[in-house]
């Protein structure tokens, strides 16, 4: 185990895996020569030379389509689009054709790409620039889509979607690139489509997922000195979705609360509470809330802003009105 | 992955090989090549009107886009190709798989939507795909092919150096796909990037109705090239003589050079948009220019007055094609259905924990889900 | 009232307001000479001349913003996009921009926009050519999306769509164009973000929306003679989203299912599901149930589309099935 | 809605207005105008300089793009801008906000998030918007400023006739964003549709690290015009006259004739991407360069040789900048920041039945949502 920050950890398994497979290449904008936006990718250029760490022209359609096609012919792009806003550009090529490849052609082709990219409000960005829209390939048959919320998850779940044979859309968050938490150090790769039982808990089952899962950690520690025992479920994937675990966490707590960066309404969390309220009818002492950003162009403003994004405050005043509408007893 | 057969493409349609090396230039007294494109033009002309007769007795659903009046441009095309090279086209592209080599029983069969299918069913008539000529997949979002096709080359020059045996990709797309971003954007990058791939624009004058001049600023599309220095050639689509050569040429300069090229080749289109388009907004003079372009007709009288044909071989040539045509509709219709307990075996590659398999209105979880829980 | 089609009710609403208000203009692909790909407005570049029938490169990404900008200073611009699953490569446009411009420039600039564009599977036209992805506008505040049912809706609300002040994306069905219904002959017009009681009933809800719609009615008028009372709830708005109506029916019914042809995992039926468990918690007899497509990039094969899509014979089980398990008695 | 003010854009910004009509070509001797330019620029300079300073203070959010470098541009262009012209830009737009007439201190205000801000403080440095200058916004997705502005050029034309007197529109965009679709659509669709708008392509060399040569194929972009058929120019943007003149004279053939046009103004940038770019991809060779290209000292270099500028007029001049920009800066300090209560009234322009104005955590529905509901 080393302490790492999730853009380190995700640096080291990118030139990790690159190391071991030469058919793996990273492809995106400003990656080379800039080391990255976001400097994910700081010093590949120069470790792999421009063959493998390839910058492209600002034409997200372009390259994540010419990603595609490099996938078909078996090499294996690990693409980067800046933030998730910069993927509506590309977004036929991911919903119309990376995701439907495999099956239209009646499985004779397959696409092992992996679209990294980050989500995530809070920056002051504005409008166009502060989204979490992965519900969008969230919904969509053909692919998948993980969200790692801690640097471990981030080695694993890169290392996964790596070596999946299909396309996977990789969730990062600006908030949480700076993060910091333990990375074991050996080839460590985690299965997709399975949730993580962040932390067990007997009161009330908080589910989440990205960096809103540093949120649900945050409160449910604070709140473990009330007395009160959340359990945390980090969904680590969005699509195949882990719906066995969330629905047995809360037929055990009989309490549950989302929260979520993105929008309430469509958002992920109504299909997490869809699935509660069918596979945990009569378990439920209270009805699934939800905390989610108020739905709004996300405003420049930082007290607009924050005033719109969900936040731990929030997050534990919920639990409380949940509890209390429960005859909760501590 | 990419494949190292550098055999010459054979014309495969007519039941017939086509053993000239694909190599040098074709010559017009060339009386064997000659003879070969007329046959195989002619068998994808039946073919179609096969697919159209077979359309109306809704024995194909969905869209259904044919290459009638495109056939030279199909076979001039498709001869110039290896089977190593890598083909991405359009929803309009019965005849390119046929004339990449793709068995023609099977691709009507996938315009049934049936198992034999060249994509077992699930394509149709605009999704053919056959990995094994290479055939990448017709393509049914206008320029979506564009981006993977580039791609493709990518992962070809990655893996190959230039070279007369390099595989390279062709990349076919109508007129008004020129419009499209996705058509910019990728020029750009096979441009940067220095990748073998030509990119052919079959220029039928048209969209659906709308024309090139209305649709395009610049309307001699081959132009479009020099936004990326790509070199762009603009050929005559109806002779299949004269696509052949410049295919030849283009496509060894691909191989040879690892650059992309841009390739415009006019042809014009005999009927509507798809089966269904009865082409209202054409008018009578327009129809008439068209056939008096149908390529069929124009090679059939050059092969006769070089005395390469006779009626009798005309006849000859057509009734073979309409036996091989209707064999494949034969086929086809007895090719049985593909299995239902299959429909969720194509998602992904390998299925994958927690997959989401259930057919409409199954609850989400069933007796069997919870059998580990926890008491209450 | 006369009968028409939907197709021909869209026709003449558009004819009608365009002759009211000179700043309409269509924009589209293939809408003039080719008389539009479904010929919603065949005949109207002939009544209205090319500058106010505009057939367009095909780009849609351009020409959806090209309605945009000129919405923004003025014009009422509807735009065709010929099927949803082209409106994918225009995503920016509209969810980064037409959505965006008023709230991001803080109030000063609005986008008078209609898009109309049709979803809808069961026409075997393979995997990207098959989608009802609504969902992905329905999640994005600052866009409204409407989804009528059958033609009076499709007047009223078409109507309402041109007249409105902001953007709205008008949900057609290839399935739909073809249907007959009474068509009110007056200035009919309906309003935004309300849902419609298409049938009262007393026994359990269904709620749906557009091409759906009519499965769910068909469904209530066989059961009713099985003495079973079915309240059809046709939302005609995903966003802003009546879940008030929603609610109030199944406080009534205690019964609630939601058919609809997209995919079920964060599909429209999910935020209809967790809506549901919100505010009718207390009155609910069983989980609310989901009748949506299987999860697969949709086939071209007859058969095999048939089975992923879902139909009044599941919607009818599905019924029967929360019937049972409530101790219903007829 | 059209605006029909045909007056000639005034320099404000130096809190001095320009009277020079803008209708023939300036003059390498015309003192007043190339003195005002020179005011204007190193007004923007301070400006950008405040701007930096304030970002790391932290008055300033998000991204943070400056106009260093690139002022003979921003202020030669707008002033042969009309006030009823619309503009449409990027993210990198603080001197074009101030050149086309805005308020430097509502513009510093945007930058603060503060209530008078151009945009209320909802844009920030990326999205300004002034619909009394007729500046259509600032936008932070790449290319995604070009459809609207062409669709803006699209209502001129619905409502104008070609004329002097006709607005036209200015659609600025940097070097990297002639790769993306947007661009290549938006330009087909202005020639298509003959729009009028001039379309100015900022070339700074760089898009954010990555140089022209590696990102396109064609790297004079000036002729990517040609696949529309658009006549494309390319100007030295560090000349302030050379940009004045050029757009002078191509804005009237866009106002007079209604067609689209083609500029690419050579520019350096003299600083990172934005304020956080420490910009390391650079040699010392090309930072020396690109600060050779400054086209402030190039300015004052001419000025002071012409006689027009002493060592003393120039400390004035940047002395009154400064002090102006502070004043800016204290007014954005001094302004309130928008009201929380308002944070669901911009969603809509009129807002809608059920709209969902609920805040994070809300419940969907609260004890007066079902007052009127029907007993169990
Ligand atoms: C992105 C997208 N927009 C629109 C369509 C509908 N469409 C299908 S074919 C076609 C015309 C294409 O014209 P062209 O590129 O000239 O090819 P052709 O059909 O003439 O071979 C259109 C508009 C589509 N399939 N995809
Ligand atoms: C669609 C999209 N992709 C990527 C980005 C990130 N990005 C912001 S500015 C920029 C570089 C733009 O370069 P150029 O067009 O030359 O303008 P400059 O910044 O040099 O003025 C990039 C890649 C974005 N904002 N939008
Ligand atoms: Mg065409
Ligand atoms: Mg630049």
């Amino acid at each position: 185990m080393t302490i790492k920050t999730y853009r380190q950890t995700l640096h080291d398994t990118l030139a990790e895996e690159m190391r071991k497979d030469p058919d793996i290449l990273l492809i995106g904008e400003e990656i080379g020569h800039f080391e990255g936006s976001y400097k994910i990718t700081a010093g590949l250029l120069a470790e792999f030379g421009p063959k493998r760490v390839k910058d492209t022209p600002i034409a997200e359609e372009g390259f994540t389509g010419a990603a595609i096609g490099a996938a078909m012919l078996g090499l294996k792009p690990v693409v980067e689009i800046m933030t998730i806003n910069f993927s509506l550009v590309a977004m036929d090529q991911i919903i119309n054709h990376a995701a439907k490849i495999h099956a239209m052609f009646g499985g004779q082709a397959n696409v092992p790409l992996v679209i990294r990219t980050p989500g995530g409000g809070g920056q002051q960005l504005g409008a166009s620039h502060s989204q979490n829209i992965e519900v969008f390939y969230a919904h969509i048959p053909g692919l998948k889509v993980v969200c790692p919320s801690n640097p471990a998850d981030a080695k694993g779940l890169l290392k996964a979607a790596i070596h999946d044979t299909d396309p996977v859309l990789f969730l990062e968050n600006l908030g949480l690139y700076g993060t910091k938490g333990e990375v074991p150090d050996e080839d460590y790769v985690l299965e997709i489509g399975k949730a993580n039982i962040a932390k067990s808990g007997t009161d009330i089952t908080v589910i989440s997922y990205s960096k809103a899962t540093t949120v649900a950690l945050e409160v449910a520690n604070e709140l473990a000195h009330e007395q009160i025992s959340v359990e945390v479920i980090d969904l680590r994937s969005l699509r195949p979705l882990d719906r066995k675990t969330v629905v047995e966490s809360v037929r055990k707590t009989s309490r549950a609360v989302v929260i979520e960066d993105d929008w309430l309404t469509y958002g992920i969390g109504a299909e997490i509470a869809a699935t509660i309220q069918e596979g945990a009818f009569d378990y439920l002492d209270a009805p699934v809330r939800r905390v989610a950003a108020a739905e709004v162009p996300v405003p420049y403003s930082k007290p607009l802003e924050l005033a719109s994004l969900p936040d731990a405050v929030t997050l534990s005043k919920v639990i409380h009105q949940v509890l209390d509408a429960t005859a909760f007893n501590r | 992955m990419v494949s190292r057969n550098t055999t010459a493409k054979a014309g495969r349609v007519a039941g017939k090989a086509n053993d000239s090396k694909n190599v040098g230039s074709g010559n017009q007294n060339d009386k064997d090549l000659l003879l070969s494109f007329y046959e195989e033009m002619v068998f994808i002309r039946h073919f179609e009107l096969k697919a159209s007769e077979m359309y109306q007795k809704a024995r194909i659903g969905g869209y259904c886009h044919l290459n009638l009046g495109e056939e030279a441009t199909v076979v001039g095309m498709m001869r110039a190709t290896q089977t190593q090279d890598y083909l991405f086209t359009t929803y309009r592209e019965h005849g390119y798989a046929i004339g990449k080599g793709s068995d023609p029983n099977r691709v009507m069969a996938e315009l049934f939507g049936k198992a034999d299918g060249v994509s077992r069913g699930w394509g149709g008539s605009m999704h053919l795909f056959d990995s094994e000529t290479h055939l990448m997949g017709g393509y049914g979002i206008v320029g979506g092919q564009i981006p993977p096709a580039t791609g493709a080359a990518l992962a070809i020059s990655y893996k190959n150096d230039p070279s007369p045996d390099s595989p390279i990709v062709v990349c076919i797309m109508g007129d008004g796909t020129t419009n499209i971003g996705a058509f910019h954007e990728s020029l750009n990058i096979a441009a940067v990037w220095k990748l073998p791939i030509v990119y052919v624009i079959v220029n039928n004058f048209l969209g659906m109705g709308t024309s090139v001049d209305m649709a395009s600023g610049e309307p001699e599309l081959y132009k479009r090239g020099a936004s990326y220095r790509i070199d762009g050639i603009r050929i005559n689509g109806e002779d299949p003589l004269e696509v052949y050569d410049t295919c030849l040429k283009t496509f060894k300069a691909a191989r040879e050079e690892h650059r992309p090229f841009l390739i415009e080749a006019m042809s014009h289109r005999l009927k509507g948009h798809s089966v269904v388009d009865p082409a209202k907004y054409r008018s009578a003079e327009e129809v008439k220019v068209a056939e008096q372009h149908d390529p069929i007709p124009l090679l059939e009288k050059k092969l006769t007055e070089l005395g390469h044909l006779k009626a009798h071989d005309i006849a000859l040539i057509a009734a073979k094609a309409k036996e091989r045509v209707k064999e494949a509709a034969d086929f086809a219709e007895q090719s049985p259905n593909p299995d239902i307990g299959q429909l969720f075996s194509n998602v992904y590659s390998k299925k994958p924990a927690n997959d989401f398999c259930r057919l409409p209105g199954e609850p989400l979880f069933d007796e069997h889900s919870f059998d580990t829980v926890t008491e209450r």
